[in-house]
């Protein structure tokens, strides 16, 4: 199997996603790991909440994959998603790219998280001191 | 025919649900039941946008709609 | 401390690179790892050996650091870079990036592998079967 | 004056040493020393190209010398 979509309500392992795509034919690997950052737009965030559309979350992710594949000369990949609340410094997505030269990694990982971003059907909440949105909903 | 209709992000809030049963005609469109939820949730037309997701695939306006189709509001996603 | 650089004769470790530039101030990261393949142009590679002029590839890594610093508003940079007799799949390269926004990752991460491969003196010799070849030495 | 001349990769090869001496004119110039090192290791002209690096920095060929200078000859590099 060369492409892994999982949502998990628990702490993603980095490791884990990096070792699942080593491979003796690859010389690359490129990784993008989103964190929780402690402000948005100058106002602090207390801690996010991400919601999912779980099945249909899954297999948007795993056509990314699949287009990655075809697009690029990439030979594994890794997107994992979390749920549930999670405070500042925690990671909600790593996204894993290897393939035997460093440009297909790179490039099919920067699509990848872009992609993710606009297609597959997973929610954020920012929660502030005095209240919360959901991120992109309102004009 | 009854439909359910899933909900997520801000439309679980508009709902005031996670899941709301909606009576639809016998072939209903997936744009006829934009314009029924808009209807009965005005503040679904104050959003940025919204799609339908029909059986895990976003949905066009045409698409017949069946009862046990599993339908859901899918309002700007914002995962990463 | 923003910028981490290292040369090691000792296996990389991944997470320990990722672990340093993780912030409450930054929503991504992007990682790139180099690995060591198992065949290039289609001849079996049995391992790689690497070596550094340790003093000047120190101090030409600092400088792409602080050009990726300057160039990019990116908050923290590794790069680890290790030397000597490398197996198939081991790691000679890690290099990590954090940002408050993904794009400057990306760029400065693909900007600091790129230039390391062109002005870093550390030199590669590829290990075959039938013989052994430092890499790009000869035309 | 003589100077310490440091090889890596494929000029550690070529000088069949990880250094060498060479005695240099007082106030040579680092292309100098190129000419020195080609006329003395003839294989060094047959690699892609070379630098010399100076304390740390890559060199001009208009550097003057220093007996006191680090020196290293710097083959085409192939980390990462």
């Amino acid at each position: 199997m060369n492409t892994y979509i999982h949502i998990s309500p628990t702490p993603l392992n980095i490791q884990s996603c990096i070792d699942l795509v080593m491979s003796p034919s690859c010389g690359g690997i490129d990784v993008f790991i989103g964190t929780v950052r402690d402000a948005t737009k100058g106002k602090q965030v207390l801690r996010l909440e991400f919601e999912a559309y779980e099945k249909m979350a899954v297999s948007e992710m795993q056509k990314l994959a699949d287009r990655a594949m075809q697009q690029w000369p990439v030979q594994k990949v890794v997107i994992h998603h979390r749920t549930g609340v999670l405070q500042v410094g925690e990671v909600p997505v790593v996204i894993a790219v290897a393939a035997a030269h460093r440009d297909a990694a790179f490039e099919a990982c920067r699509f990848l998280i872009d992609t993710l971003k606009q297609t597959v059907p997973i929610w954020k909440k920012e929660v502030f001191e005095d209240g919360e949105v959901w991120v992109s909903a309102t004009p | 025919m009854t439909v359910t209709i899933l909900a997520f992000g801000i439309a679980k809030d508009i709902f005031g649900a996670s899941s709301i049963d909606i009576e639809l005609p016998a072939d209903a469109l997936a744009s006829d039941l934009k314009l029924l939820l808009e209807d009965k949730y005005p503040r679904l037309k104050q959003i940025r946008s919204y799609l339908l997701a029909v059986n895990n695939e976003y949905a066009n306006d045409d698409l017949v709609l069946d009862s046990r189709d599993e339908i859901a509001v899918i309002p700007p996603v914002s995962g990463g």
